[in-house]
This record gives structure tokens, sequence and C-alpha cells, in this order.
């Protein structure tokens, strides 16, 4: 078995050079084939694998398709890692993948630059793959610009707007800030241990360092760095909401259900070299917390539906953190696939809206859908009550309960980590109908055009089994106890150490996250739905209103980055651009021009100067000659 | 005199002989072609002869000239290139209407003139020799005579020329009555018992270098080069560029090498400080200059800087170099007059920069000829420049004249620059309005002699360049007896 | 012979190209074709004739013949595993600049080929040269052709940048000059023997401060070719005012022999020295990577904005060769193949555009995506190869570049690494400003046409083949780069020379990585 | 026979070859510079004369004798060219002669 692993990333790759290189010259439906088709094959291969993985549980499945390189021992290769950790992702990313694929060829029907879109769709995900399946850290490298790359690419996909262009470059710029941190860890792990093949480094490092090694911890808090520019953590954030200028499967796949998660992937991937430092979880579990509740209040005053989604996806990238940080690591990875499904769900309905109102996507004039996009309406409800982590039928609740438990639980948590993720909660929920009430219910303001047919619809029906379905998977102690997912994990991830004694406590936490849940969506329905005029009372506070527009702006981020980093680069750029150093060698030029001037004017062309300078010399040799 | 000092004199006699004849030719009637020929196969039979001079070893002729393989090769080389500079002299004067004829007879005798400075060890014949070559080309300065250039540049010449002359006599006065000779080698040897240089012998020496330095147009005696350069018919430039300094050079370190002069820290000095000065005055004069005949009479001031680098060196490498790299400037000069005259019509030379705009596209092989010239000047490699100046620059770092060695790198850089500029101007766009042949021009056969001298000196220049080789063994082979 | 028959070759080729424009005006476009081919040929058939060298002898091939015996000097050319790659570049880049000069020369067709000729010729006899002597003669004979090139076939300022370029380049070249002859006379006197020969020359014993005074006569050369900042000033002006084949193999080539210089001279001849200096040469490396950088954001000049990027680019080229580690020195190599190819392929896309819109100026381009795709994806491969994209060749290069000068001083390492995001910065918005937003042109842009798309796509599958499978590259250059590294196996670096520069991170076990290194060594693969 | 001494005789040489050179320096006309030139030269002849007869030698007034002849060569020439100057600038102001500079 597995030799068809080099099939996973292929057939995307392969799908999207034949686009590249035909795109333009063949028909939308064999574009259509083509760019489904590489993805779909590619989820078939994963399932497959996934079957015979799963029934004969091997620790790993390596395939090296050839040495890339190798200089002075140096020697990474092209080859693919197979465990439960990457399973997990392969799976998300063939079928969420395949899934949004799909949903593409109907909303993207309309473009011209349909195989452009594919090509993109398609080296995103080979990409992505490569990046979970990479058995070394230069390969996962490769992966993650690539994924850089294509988020550029389809974030500035319509080009012709100038603020696309500039919401996809500043999203590749600011990841690459990260990237650069973890470019750096990887030089120190290369010099650490004269490879970055993963699993090399994970059992020496185990060996040579002991808990807290400072060598450790800095190459944790770097990796960090490339994690937290990846997922749109803090401070690095401020990418994310304005990547919603790219078309909305894109925001599905890339901005929601994968890309972002790369972090997650990564920190788990390298936990190893997390757990040996404590300064490094702590810092990725207080950026977790810190992200989703900045987030969670950004989101709630957003009124692109759009900018809610994003935010809130950072928000739950938060949560993430906020369990790998505490050593909860299948949590974190359970979090991501339960995310992936609802988010891509959630994205891939506000698609739907959003094609269906004539590319409206502020929800001030939205309104009353739900009679008509019924589907849509329905899916979406499945997707918000998972986000807002609907107590026991939603896959949210599991995911986000087992994190919220785990900060008191684990060894490494915090009551004050945990009740900053129970604050999130609550304004998860808040922010989540508010969506749902700004959106399907009150009057209809915008007529609707396109109705959804079944390559928007079908997605949106599996993505809403599984979001609601999904979370089954994993139940608490008290509570069913089923642990398939961790216990697929469990030879990748070790378990969180319990703090002893505490289960007892298990069923009052269940219980405050619930009402929370419910609290947060009972005050949506109050504010948004019931009693709109206390919305305005809120409108009419100046204090209120500042806070509003401060929240509104991402609290602030982009215009700090813009005072600290941007304004004086493109100043320091801007006034050097005739570059100072070259007007030193001008002043050299002018200095020579200016003797040359100096001389030409003894050459008068009167003979009695020549006379006088011959005198002149004379004397000087007279005086050398007789004074030394 | 004897039988044998008159073979050995061989060269000289020749051309005394073809001045007498050719005074007689004129007077039987005037014939340019003929005067021509006859200057320039006697030019020939003068350098044939040397060859019995080959191997000479040191033959004096008391007291006042030896023969030598120093001087032989600098006589050939003076001798070579006075006819280069007759074959390209023809075409140019085919053109004007005044008599032309005494032009090849005054020729013929500042040629004498150099050829016995570079053979002296007497004052006398120094003096002697160097009046020859001045006088005659005070004619020759001023052989256009309806020119007024020429007659401005002929007389401050002449007016300059006997200024320094008074100099360097009264500076030869001077070191007589200190020394009691006016032999090099008695001098020599009366320094030699000096423990220290008395006064009147170092004024004397003082003096003399004011008047060798005016003849080498080395800074601060340079101011003369440019405006006679300017006002000089081209080929003479040529020859006051390249014959006249270069038998100046020659008996000067002829002079230096038997007074052994480079153990007087006064003289280095002096010598440094005019090497240092000709270098920059010469190329910072030059740098932004629009008249190309000035700009050669700069840049061959500092040539004559890079020159004394080498001849600062004071020993047989040093010597070695001077001459390589003279033999180089010979070639280059000479070329780049060469391509000056033939561009030149009969109302004036072609000297203004914008003489020479889009040369390369109107006349390539002209531009080529006369752009390898100045990349040789500029001393960039395939080009005998480029060697001398690397012999120069070796010469100087094996004596560890650092401070000389960086100045010349320096200045090579600034040269470059004028010259590069000509470079640049001669393959720019021609202006719609400048006419592609201003010039009615005379039949082409008679350029076929300048046509020919200049494709030789191309070739020589690429060859030596390239191949230096058989060079350096002639050089290396002459000079060995030559020096003490 | 071989080796002499590429010079003879190409500088016949030239000659002829001049004389046949009488004949016809196609015809020095062929033959100029055909001498690039044959030499192309000649040199791959070298490369896939020799297996990879055995460790001990990185000298392929060698040719001797006395030139100028009084002084030592022989016409020696030598081959080895470096030398290759870059006569490889060289001809590829120069049967690019033959044919995209195809359409855009057209005035003195013949004397254009014959200086472009010149130029490879001129560049090969440097990377062949043993002697150094010839060395020099050949450095000074690429700057004249090249004068040229710019200066008749440039675009409007082009005097100047050709006025500037030759005058740099000469002044540093001089004092090359100068420290070839000191270190000729040093071994003389040492030896006894006076020659300017390569192999001869290694075995000089130097005096620290002798070492130190030539090594910065050699540095200045090479430096100001390369170019390091401060003495980068005359790059942009050549850059952006030469015509595109002349652009090409400035970026491409002749920048690479100071690279090629700092490794086959700089290195093995001043071992001491060069310690020494590591510091300050690889902080001026970090000041190109950075400064280079910011100015390229600010260039509307779109030639002139490629130029800044390579001054950012060879940054990295100085850092990696002064940590003296086998993974900064293949990194260097690559840097200087996937430049030469990168920066070649934004050249060649600038004079697409320029023989198009006859401007260079970014603003008044844009939209050009909508009606030039073909062209926009190429844009797109070679700007991410700028900004290091993995899977392209400068990725590669870079990072080997940089996990060898971590070893070597990881401050400055990361300054260098944050240069990777700058370059990020200018390469995005060469993409915005001319392929996206919107069409500032009345006129639309054609696509690119087939003798345009046979340039292109070569460049394209040789970045992505050197950027997924370099290899055979490493393979090459690995013999000689060891053996220019053979002064510094013994010891590494000192870190007390870095501290001095720079407070170092604290670590723990680089013994185990020294280990690692020394095991690695021996071991064949 | 009283000699006079030779720095005495020096001494005069020189003081006339300063002379020639103040009016070289401060004259305009073309012919008083060039009378000033022969009084330098003539200045030299005296040096050499002091000398040979310091030294008891002939040399020095052969000499003289060289730069008597050289000395009408030079003034030949020069006046041909002062007439052909004055004919063509209508002047002997030697500072008119100054259309070469630069």
């Amino acid at each position: 078995m597995g030799e068809l692993l080099w099939l996973i990333p292929a057939l995307p790759f392969a799908g999207a050079l034949l686009l590249v290189l035909f795109g333009n010259r063949i028909s939308r439906a064999l574009v259509s084939v083509i760019g489904v088709g590489s993805v779909g094959i590619s989820a078939a291969v994963t399932l497959v694998l996934g079957i015979e993985y799963l029934s004969s549980r091997p620790a790993f499945i390596r395939q090296e398709v050839w040495q890339w390189f190798d200089v002075a021992g140096f020697s990474p290769s092209i080859a693919f890692h197979l465990d439960a950790l990457s399973m997990v992702f392969i799976f998300v990313i063939t079928f969420v993948g395949f899934l949004i694929h799909i949903y593409s060829t109907e909303y993207m029907a309309e473009d011209k630059d349909y195989a452009r879109f594919f090509a993109c769709m398609n080296l995103f995900v080979g990409s992505m793959l490569m990046l979970v399946m990479a058995d070394n850290l230069l390969l996962l490298y490769l992966g993650w610009e690539g994924v850089g790359l294509c988020s550029y690419l389809l974030i500035g996909f319509w080009y012709k707007e100038p603020e696309n262009g500039y919401a996809a470059r500043k999203a590749f710029i600011i990841t690459r800030v990260g990237d650069t941190a973890m470019a750096i860890g990887l030089f120190m792990l290369f010099q650490q241990f004269g490879t970055l093949h993963i699993q090399s480094i994970s059992t020496e490092a185990a060996q040579v360092w002991s808990i807290g090694n400072e060598t450790a911890m800095i190459i944790a808090l770097l990796l960090l760095g490339g994690a937290v520019g990846k997922s749109g953590q803090l401070p690095l954030q401020t990418w994310l909401p304005d990547a919603m200028a790219g078309p909305t499967p894109v925001s599905a796949l890339i901005h929601a259900a994968t890309m972002v998660t790369a972090g997650v992937y990564l920190i788990a991937r390298m936990h190893v070299i997390f757990a040996l430092s404590p300064v490094a979880m702590t810092a990725v579990a207080v950026i977790g917390a810190v992200t989703l509740l900045i987030a969670g209040f950004a989101a709630l005053t957003q009124y692109d539906i759009k900018r809610v989604l994003a935010y809130s996806t950072i928000s739950q990238v938060g949560y993430m953190f906020l369990a790998l940080g505490v050593g909860a690591w299948s949590s974190g990875v359970f979090h991501f696939m339960i995310h992936g499904f609802f988010k891509a769900l959630l994205f891939l309905c506000a698609g739907a809206i959003i094609l269906a109102l004539h590319h409206e996507q502020d929800m001030r004039k939205m309104g009353g859908l739900s009679k008509k996009l019924p589907v849509v309406f329905y899916t979406f409800l499945i997707g918000a009550a998972s986000l807002a982590a609907f107590p026991l039928v939603s896959a949210g609740f599991y995911s986000k309960d087992q994190i919220l438990w785990l900060q008191l639980a684990g060894e490494n948590g915090n009551i004050w980590l945990y009740l900053a993720g129970l604050l999130g909660a609550f304004i998860t929920s808040i922010y989540t109908f508010r969506m749902v009430f700004l959106t399907f219910y009150g009057e209809e303001k915008t007529h609707v055009g396109h109705k959804p047919t079944w390559a928007i619809t079908v997605p949106l029906i599996i993505l809403g089994v599984l979001s609601f379905a999904g979370g089954f998977i994993e139940l608490p102690h008290n509570f069913g106890h089923v642990v398939l997912f961790s216990d697929f994990l469990a030879p990748i991830l070790p378990a969180v150490t319990m703090v002893p004694d505490f289960n007892q406590y298990e069923w009052m936490l269940q219980l405050l996250a619930a009402v929370v849940s419910l609290g947060g969506i009972f005050i949506a329905y109050l504010y948004y739905y019931k009693k709109p005029e206390l919305i305005e009372s809120i409108h009419r506070s100046e204090f209120a209103m500042a806070i509003h527009r401060f929240w509104h702006s991402g609290w602030g981020f982009d215009q700090l980055y813009d005072t600290l980093f941007v304004r004086p680069y493109v100043y320091l750029s801007k006034v050097n651009k005739k570059d100072f150093i070259d007007s030193i060698y001008t002043f050299i030029a002018n200095v020579t021009q200016n003797f040359h001037e100096l001389f030409s004017r003894t050459q008068t062309g009167v003979m009695r100067n020549y006379v006088a300078g011959i005198v002149v010399g004379a004397i000087m040799i007279l005086t050398i000659s007789l004074l030394l | 005199m004897t039988l044998t000092d008159f073979q050995h004199l061989m060269p000289l006699l020749i051309l005394t002989f073809a001045v007498l004849v050719s005074m007689l030719v004129i007077a039987v009637g005037r014939n340019h072609k003929i005067m021509y020929v006859i200057t320039a196969v006697s030019f020939l039979a003068a350098f044939a002869s040397l060859f019995e001079l080959r191997d000479v070893g040191r033959y004096t002729i008391e007291p006042l000239l030896v023969v030598d393989g120093f001087g032989v090769f600098y006589i050939g080389m003076i001798l070579l290139t006075a006819l280069l500079i007759s074959m390209l002299s023809y075409a140019y004067f085919e053109q004007r209407e005044e008599r032309k004829e005494e032009y090849y007879i005054l020729l013929l005798l500042a040629t004498i003139g150099a050829c016995v400075l570079v053979i002296s060890t007497h004052f006398a014949s120094l003096f002697l020799g160097l009046e020859i070559l001045s006088v005659s080309l005070y004619a020759l300065i001023a052989y256009l005579r309806t020119r007024e250039r020429s007659d401005e540049a002929g007389i401050k010449y002449l007016i300059l020329a006997a200024f320094s002359s008074a100099f360097l006599l009264f500076g030869m006065a001077l070191v007589y009555a200190s020394t009691g000779t006016m032999e090099f080698a008695g001098i020599a040897t009366a320094i030699a018992n000096f423990t220290e240089l008395p006064l009147l012998l170092l004024t004397g020496f003082g003096l003399m270098i004011v008047g060798i330095g005016f003849k080498l147009s080395v800074v601060p005696f340079h101011m003369w080069a440019p405006d006679v350069y300017e006002g000089a018919p081209a080929p003479v430039t040529a020859f006051i560029a390249t014959v006249s300094k270069g038998g100046v050079l020659g008996v000067l370190i002829r002079f230096f090498m038997e007074v052994d002069g480079f153990r007087y820290p006064t003289l280095v000095l002096i010598f440094t400080i005019v090497a240092i000065a000709s270098m920059l005055a010469g190329n910072l004069l030059a740098l932004l200059q629009r008249n190309v005949k000035r700009i050669l009479a700069y840049s061959s001031i500092a040539h004559l800087g890079y020159l004394l680098v080498a001849f600062l060196t004071g020993n047989q490498m040093g010597v070695e170099a001077v001459t390589f790299y003279l033999v180089a400037y010979f070639i280059t000069t000479v070329g780049a007059f060469g391509v000056v005259a033939m561009l030149s019509d009969k109302e004036r030379d072609a000297e203004q920069l914008e003489d020479y705009r889009a040369l390369l596209w109107r006349r390539p092989w002209t531009a080529a000829v006369f752009t390898v010239m100045l990349l040789s000047l500029a001393g960039i490699p395939l080009t005998a420049g480029f060697v001398g100046k690397f012999y120069i620059l070796a010469a100087g770092v094996n004596t560890q004249l650092w401070l000389l060695v960086v100045m010349l790198a320096l200045n090579s850089v600034i040269g470059l620059f004028y010259y590069i500029r000509i470079v640049a101007v001669m393959f720019q766009q021609a202006d719609a309005e400048v006419e592609m042949e201003p010039r009615g021009r005379l039949r082409p056969s008679i350029y076929l002699a300048s046509v020919g001298t200049l494709t030789i000196l191309t070739l020589l220049l690429v060859y030596i360049g390239v191949y230096p080789t058989g060079l350096l063994q002639v050089i290396e082979g002459m000079l060995a007896v030559a020096t003490p | 012979m071989i080796l002499v028959w590429l010079i003879v070759i190409l500088m016949a080729g030239g000659v002829l190209a001049w004389i046949s424009g009488k004949i016809n005006r196609a015809l020095p476009r062929w033959i100029a074709l055909g001498s690039v081919l044959a030499v192309f040929g000649m040199t791959l058939y070298l490369w896939l004739s020799n297996p990879i060298p055995v460790l001990d002898s990185a000298w392929l091939i060698q040719f001797n013949q006395p030139w100028i015996p009084q002084w030592g000097i022989d016409f020696r050319l030598a081959l080895d595993g470096l030398s290759l790659l870059m006569l490889l570049l060289t001809f590829f880049l120069g049967l690019l600049s033959v044919l995209i000069s195809w359409r855009e020369i057209q005035t003195k067709v013949a004397f254009f080929h014959f200086n472009l000729l010149w130029v490879l010729a001129g560049i090969t006899g440097v990377f062949l040269t043993m002697d150094l002597f010839l060395f020099y003669f050949f450095w000074e004979v690429m700057l004249i052709p090249m004068y040229f090139l710019i200066g008749i076939w440039g675009h409007e300022n082009r005097r100047y940048a050709a006025f500037k370029f030759f005058l740099f380049t000469q002044a540093s070249g001089l004092l090359m000059l100068l420290a070839i002859l000191g270190l000729y006379f040093i071994h003389g006197r040492q030896t006894g023997l006076y020659t300017f020969s390569y192999f001869e020359l290694l075995n000089t014993t130097l005096a620290p401060e002798a070492a130190r005074l030539l090594m910065f006569g050699f540095l200045a050369a090479f430096l100001v070719k390369l170019p390091v900042v401060p003495f980068h000033s005359w790059l942009p002006d050549a850059h952006s005012q030469a015509p595109t084949a002349g652009s090409v193999i400035l970026a491409g080539l002749l920048l690479k022999t100071g690279a090629y210089g700092l490794l086959r001279f700089v290195l093995p001849l001043f071992p001491t020295a060069t310690v020494e200096f590591a510091p300050w040469a690889m902080l001026l490396g970090v000041i190109g990577i950075i400064y280079g950088a910011i100015l390229a954001f600010s260039q509307t000049d779109l030639k002139r904005l490629v130029a800044y990027t390579s001054v950012s680019h060879m940054g990295f080229v100085i850092l990696g060769v002064f940590s003296f580690n086998e993974w900064a020195l293949q990194g260097v190599v690559m840097q200087m193949i996937t430049h030469g190819l990168s920066t070649g392929a934004l050249f060649i896309i600038a004079g697409f555009l320029y023989e198009r819109l006859h401007t260079r100026d970014i603003q008044k381009m844009g939209g050009f995506w909508t009606t030039a795709p073909k062209m926009g994806v190429i844009a797109l491969v070679f700007v991410m190869a700028s900004l290091s994209l993995p899977g392209l060749g400068n990725f590669i290069a870079e990072f080997l570049t940089l996990v060898g000068s971590w070893q070597a001083n990881n401050w400055l390492t990361v300054f260098a690494t944050i240069g990777l995001v700058m370059a990020t910065i200018y390469s995005l918005r060469i993409m915005q400003k001319i392929f996206f937003e919107a069409n500032r042109m009345e006129q639309a842009l054609p696509d690119l046409n087939a003798r345009e798309m046979l340039i292109a796509i070569p460049m394209v599958a040789m970045i992505l083949w050197l950027g997924l499978y370099p290899q055979p590259f490493l393979d090459t250059a690995r013999p000689s780069i060891q053996e220019q590294l053979q002064a510094y196996t013994a010891s590494p670096p000192p870190p007390v020379a870095m501290s001095q520069l720079t407070p170092q991170v604290q670590l723990t076990d680089t013994i185990r990585l020294n280990q690692i290194l020394k095991a690695s060594r021996h071991d064949p693969d | 026979m009283s000699a006079i001494p030779m720095e005495t005789g020096l001494l005069l040489a020189g003081v006339l070859f300063m002379l020639g050179l103040i009016s070289v320096m401060i004259r305009r006309n073309i012919i008083f510079m060039l009378i000033s030139v022969e009084i330098m030269l003539n200045a030299a002849g005296l040096a050499f004369i002091v000398a040979g007869s310091h030294w008891a030698q002939p040399d020095g007034q052969i000499m003289f004798i060289f730069i008597l002849t050289m000395a009408a060569a030079e003034v030949s020439v020069g006046l041909a060219l002062i007439l052909q100057i004055h004919h063509q600038l209508k002047t002997l102001n030697s500072d008119a002669a100054n259309f070469m500079k630069g």
C-alpha cells in the first residue's frame, strides 16, 4: 500500500498544469471535468488509502518520489508521509475541496476566467496536500508557500479592482512575515539536527533536549510565527478579513476550511518541539485566547456577511490554538475538522446568498431569505448552530466543549484561558445568530435573482450533514464517551495529562457552555429580531458607537501597522527613489569636473602666462632641491 | 674620427646625405612625390643600416657619442616613427597648395636631432641634438604659415623652447662649473666623490630638469603643448608627440642611469611630484575638452607622467617598461594623429569632436582604427597600450612605488573617460543636418599610403597587445648591454 | 583544445557576423545563432560526457600554452564543474540574447552581433582562464563590447549609462590588477618562480597585512561587479538603458563574473584575510539585500526596478560566499544560475513590453492579463522566482545560502531572511502594476508570439527543473566548491570574529552539527 | 694671472639670466621677448665660459660658440615668424596671439 500516495497531490497539480497550458483553448465543460475531476479522483484515492490505512493501522506510510537535492548532508526528499494526523487533513482537504469545486462550477459559471479559476484552485489543493503530506519541513515549506501563492492569486482573482489586488498582496506579504520566522526556525532546526526530516527531528529532539530548553523555545516560537501568519492569528491576523475580496468558494476553501488551519497542522506536527517549551505553549494558548476574543468582538460589528465569517474563522482558529496551547493536540485537530465542515458550509451558503442577491454582501440589505432560499436557509442554520455550539445536536458543541473542558481539566490549563474561551463562545453565538436573523428573517430587501441548482445545493447538504453528524465521533466521558477520533490520533498526538479528580465537574461545565451558547442566541434573537429598537439605542450612544467603530476596524490593527510599518517603508523607499548613494558618485564626478574647469583656466593661450608657469615650476624645483 | 666611427654613425650619415640630396632636388625642380619617396627611402635605408649595429655592444665615439643597444633601439624607434609620419604626411600635404617639399627636409633634420640626442653622452652633443630638433620643429610647426594658428603655435613654441633651452644651458653650465666635465661618465665619477651634492650642482640639475621637462611637456612645463599640438599640422603634431619626446626621454634615461640619479632623494622627489602632477593635470585638462588635438596633447602630458613612473623605478625593469611603453605610445599616437590627418581637409584639421560624430557609420574602418588607438591609449587589453601599462604597473609594484602606482591606476580611470567619450561620439547617430561627406577630397589612390600605414599600425598594435613576447625579447636583448 | 575552440568560435563568429552584414541583413543573426548553438552544444556535450567527477580531481580539462614566457604568463584554460555550469548558463543566455534581438535590433545588425559574440567570448574566457593575467585580460575584454552594446543600442540615456558602467568596472578592475601584480611579485620573491598561474599562486604564503591589502584589491573588482552596496550605482543605469539582450547579459552573466571571482580567487587565495573580513562582507551583503529591495519598491521604470532586485539578490551571493561552508557556496552557485535565468527572464519580459508599448514606465501599464495571459503566466513564474517561491530554482539557492550563512552568523541571516519579505513586496508590485488592475493604455497588448514563446518556455522549464531537481547542477559544482573550501574546512570561522559584530543567539548543540557534517563529508552520498 | 673667482662670474651670469627672465615675463612685444631670451642664452654662455676658465678647459668656450650659432638660427626663424604674425595680427603684442586656449 502507499504506492498511490503520490497521486493524491499529483492529480490536482496535473489538473492545474493542464488548465494552465490548455485552459484557454478548451470548452468550459472540459475545464470543469479537469478541475473537479482531478480533485475528485484525488479524494477517491484518499478514500481508498484511508480504508487501507484504517484496516492495517501502520504507524505511517512513507513514499519517496525522488530526492530533491543533497548538499553536504542536507538531503531533503520529495517524499510523502501519511499518518493519522495527515490523514485527517488530507481527508478534509480533498473532500471539502471536492465539494467546493463542484459548487464552483455553478458559482463561477458566468466568469470569463473560468479556466484560470480552476487552475488556481487545483494548484491550491495540490500545494495544500503537499503541505500536510510532506515528510520533511522543506517540502512542507514548499506547500506552505505554494498555498500562499494560490491564496494571493485567488484573492486577487478579479484583478481589475485595485482593492482586490491590494488585499491579495496584503495577504501574501503578511503571511510571508510569518514564513520568514518559520524559515529561520528551519535554519535553526537544521543546525541542531542536520536534517529537516520531521520524524527524525521529533525523535531526536525528545532525546537531546529537556523541557525548558532555550533553543527549543526559540525554534518553537519561530515556528509559531509561521503558524500565526498563515492562520490569521494575532498579531498577523489583519490580512484575513480583507482576503474576502476573492470569490466566495475561495474564501470557503482557502480562508476557512484548509489553508488558515495550516498553522494548526504545523504546531500539531511539531508538537514534540512545542511540548519541550512551556513558554512557547503558553504563547500559543494566549495568542489563541486573545485572538478569539478580539476577532469575536470584531465579528459582532461587521455588516459584510463574508467579513463576519472571516472574523469568525480567525476566532475559531483561535480556539484551535487554545487547544494546542494546553497540549490538547487532538482536540485542536478535531475542532479543525468540524470547523472545516461548518465554516465551509457557512461560506458556501453565504456564497449562494451573494449570488442570489447580485453580489450583494451587506447584511443590512438582506433579509427574509428563509422562504426564498430554503435549502440555503436550513443548511445555514445547521452551520450556524454548529458555529454557535448549539448544545447536543451540533458538531461544534462537542468539539468546542472539549477544548473548554480541557482548559480546566488539563494539567496545563488555566482558569483565565477557560473564561476567555467561554466569553468567546458567548460572543460567537451572538454574532452567528445576528447573521441568521439579519439575513433570513425580516423583510426582503433585495430581489432574489439566481436560484441555486444542484451543484450548489448538493455540497451544502453534504456539508450540512457532516456539520451535524461529525461531532458524534468524539463524545465526552460523561456522555457516551466516544473517543474514535482521539484514538485514531493517539499514536501521533499524545493525550492531555488530566488534573486528577476533576471529572465530576464535567457536567457542570457542559451545562455552563450550553447556557452561554443559548444565552447568546437569545440575545441575538432579542436585538436583531424581536426588538430592533434596542440596537437603535446602542447607535445613539456616542461611546458605544466609538467602540463599534473600533471593533469594526478590527481593533485598529490595520491603522497601527499602517503607521508603524507600511508608511515608513513606503516613505523610506520613495524618499530615496533616486538612490542617495548615486549622488556620492555624482559628487565625485562633479568635483573632477570642477578641477577640470579650474585647470582649464590656466591654459589662457597667453604666452607670458606660460612663461610664468615655467618660472613657477623652476622656482618650485629649485626650492625643493635647495631646501631638502 | 675613424672609419668604424662612421660605420657606427651610418644612419645619421644616410639621413644627412638625404637632406643634402633633397635640397639639390628642390633646386632642380619641385616635385612632391619625388621628395616624398626620397624621404621614405632614406628613412628605410637608415633603419636598414641599423641591422649592422644590432650587436654593437657598446661603441663609444669619444667624447660625444656612444652607440649601444639602447641607442640603436631608440634610433630604430625614432626612424620607424619618422617613416610612418612621413607616409602619413603625403596625403595631408598633397591637398595644400603651399610649398610642400621643404617639409621633408625639416622632418629629416629633426629626426637627425632626435637620433643624436639618444646616443649623446656629452652635454655638447645633447645640446646640439636638441637644438637641431628644436629649430627644425619651429619651422615645422609654423609650416602652414597662412594659418593663423600655425603661426601662433610656432612663435609660442619658439619663444618658450628657447626660454627653456636657456634654463637647460644654464643648468649645464652650473653642473660643468661644479664638476669640471661635460661628459656623463665624468659627471658620474665626480658626483660619486661628493658626500653631499654641492648647491651649485643641485641648482644645475634643477635648471636642467626645467629644460628637459619642457621638452617632455610635463607639469608644470606643459602649457605649450595643447596650443602647439592644436596649431601645428597633424603630422608635425604626431612628430612632436613622439619623436621629439622620445628622444629627450632617451637622453634623460641615459643621463640618469649614467650618473645614477636615483640615489638622490631630492631628484626622486622632484620627479615623483612632476609625475603625479603630470598625470593628474593632463587627465583633468583633457576631461571635457572638445578639441581632439588638444585632448591628445593633454593625454600625452598624462602619458609622460605614466612613463615617469616606470622611469622612477630606476632599474632595468623600469627602463624596459619605459621602452616598451614608448613603443606602444609611439604606434598609438602616430596612429591617432594619422587618423586626424586623414580626416583633415585643406582649410583646417579635423580637430573638433563634432568632426567625428557618427564616424563609425560613415567610415567604419577609419573609426575602427581610431577606436583601437584610443583604447590603446586608455590601456584596454588586446592593444599594446594595455601591455605597456601593465609593464609600467608591474615595474612600479616591483619597486613598491605604491603612491605612484595607485595614482596611475586612478588616473587611468579619469583618462578612460575622455578616450571613451571620443569613441562615444564616433558611434553616435548622425544628425540629419550633418552632411555625410562634407569636403571635396583627393583621389583615393593618394590616401593609399595613409590607409596602408594606419592598417599596419593597427595590426602592429593588436599584435603587440596579443603577443608581446617578440617585442619584449628584442627590448630585453638590446637593453641588456646598455644599462650599466 | 576544446576550451580554446569555445572562445575562438565565438570570436570568429563575431568577426564573421560583422563582415557578413555587408552581404545580407539577416545573415549576422544566423551566424551568431549558429556560433552560439555550436558552443552551447559543445558545452552540453562536455557536461553530459563527464560523469560526476570524483573528489580528488576537480578539473575536467586543462589547456596550457606559454604566452609571454618572460613574465610567466601562460594561456592557461581549465574547466571544472563551476566553470562548466557558468558556461552552460552563458551560452544558454547567449542563445536567448540572439533570439530576443531578432526583432528588437534593427540598426547596425552586424556590428551588434559582433559585440554580442565578443562579450560572450570575454565572459567565456573569464570563466575558463586559470592564469591571473589572462583573467584580467578577459575581464577587460568583455567590457568594451558591452560598452558598445549599451552605448549604441541602448535607450534614451544610454551614453551616460555606458560611461558609468565602464568607469566603475575599470576603476575597480585596475585595483585588482595591482593586487594581482602584488601577488605575483610576492610569490616570485618567495619561490623564485615568477608566474601568474593560478595553481602556483595558490601556494603563496602571505603576511596578514599583505594578504589583507591584496584581498581588498581583488574584492574591489568583484564587489563592484557583483555589485555590493555602496558600489552598485552603475548597475541600475546600465541595466535600464541597455537593450534587452544587453540587460540579460549584464544581469545574467556579468554580475556572475563577480561572484565567480569571489569563489575562484578570493576564497582560496586569502583564507585568513577573508575570515577576518567575513563579518563585514556579510554585513555588506545584508545591507545590499535590504537596500536593493527597498529601492526596487519605489522604482517606476520596470528595468530599473528589476535592476535593483538584482542588487538585492546579489547580496545573498556575498552573504553566502563569506559563510565558508558547502551549503552556502552551493547556494551561491545556484543563485548565480537561477538569478541569471529569472532576472534575465524579467528583463526579457520588459523587452517584450517595451517592443509593444515603447515605454518602461509601469505606471502607464496595467491590466495586461486580459489580453496577454501567456505573458502574464510567464511573468508570474519569474516574479515568483524572484521572491524565491519554493519549487522554483531561486528558492533552492536562497534557502541553501541562508542555511549556510546561519551557521556562520545568526543575526545577519535573520536580516537577510527579512529581505525575503521585502522581495515579496516589490515582486508583487510588478505583477500588480503591469498585469492586474485596469488597462491604462488605449491599445490592446498582443500576447506572445511563437518566437517569444520559444524564448520563454525553455526559461520556465529551466527554472522549474532547477527548483525541483537541482541535483545534477549541485553535483557538477560540488568538487570545485570543496576545492575552494579546502583552506577553510580545517578551521571553521572563529565565532569570536562574529560576536564582535553582532550578539549571538545562544546555541547549545553546535558541536553536534559539526559531527554530522564530518560524517556526511566522508559519506560519498 | 689673478682670475676672477668663479662664483663671482657665475653670479654675474645669474644676474644676467634673471634680467632676461624677468623681461621675458614682463614684455609684451614679441621682439623684445625674443631679445630677452637671447640675453638669457648669453647668460648661459657666460656661465659656460666662466666655468671653462675655472677648469682651464676650452670646453666652455666651445659651448658658447654653439650657443651663439644656435641663437642665430633661432632668431632668424623667429623673426620670420614674427613677420608672419605681424602680417596677420597687425600687432606684435604677444597677448594678442591667444586664439588657442582652454
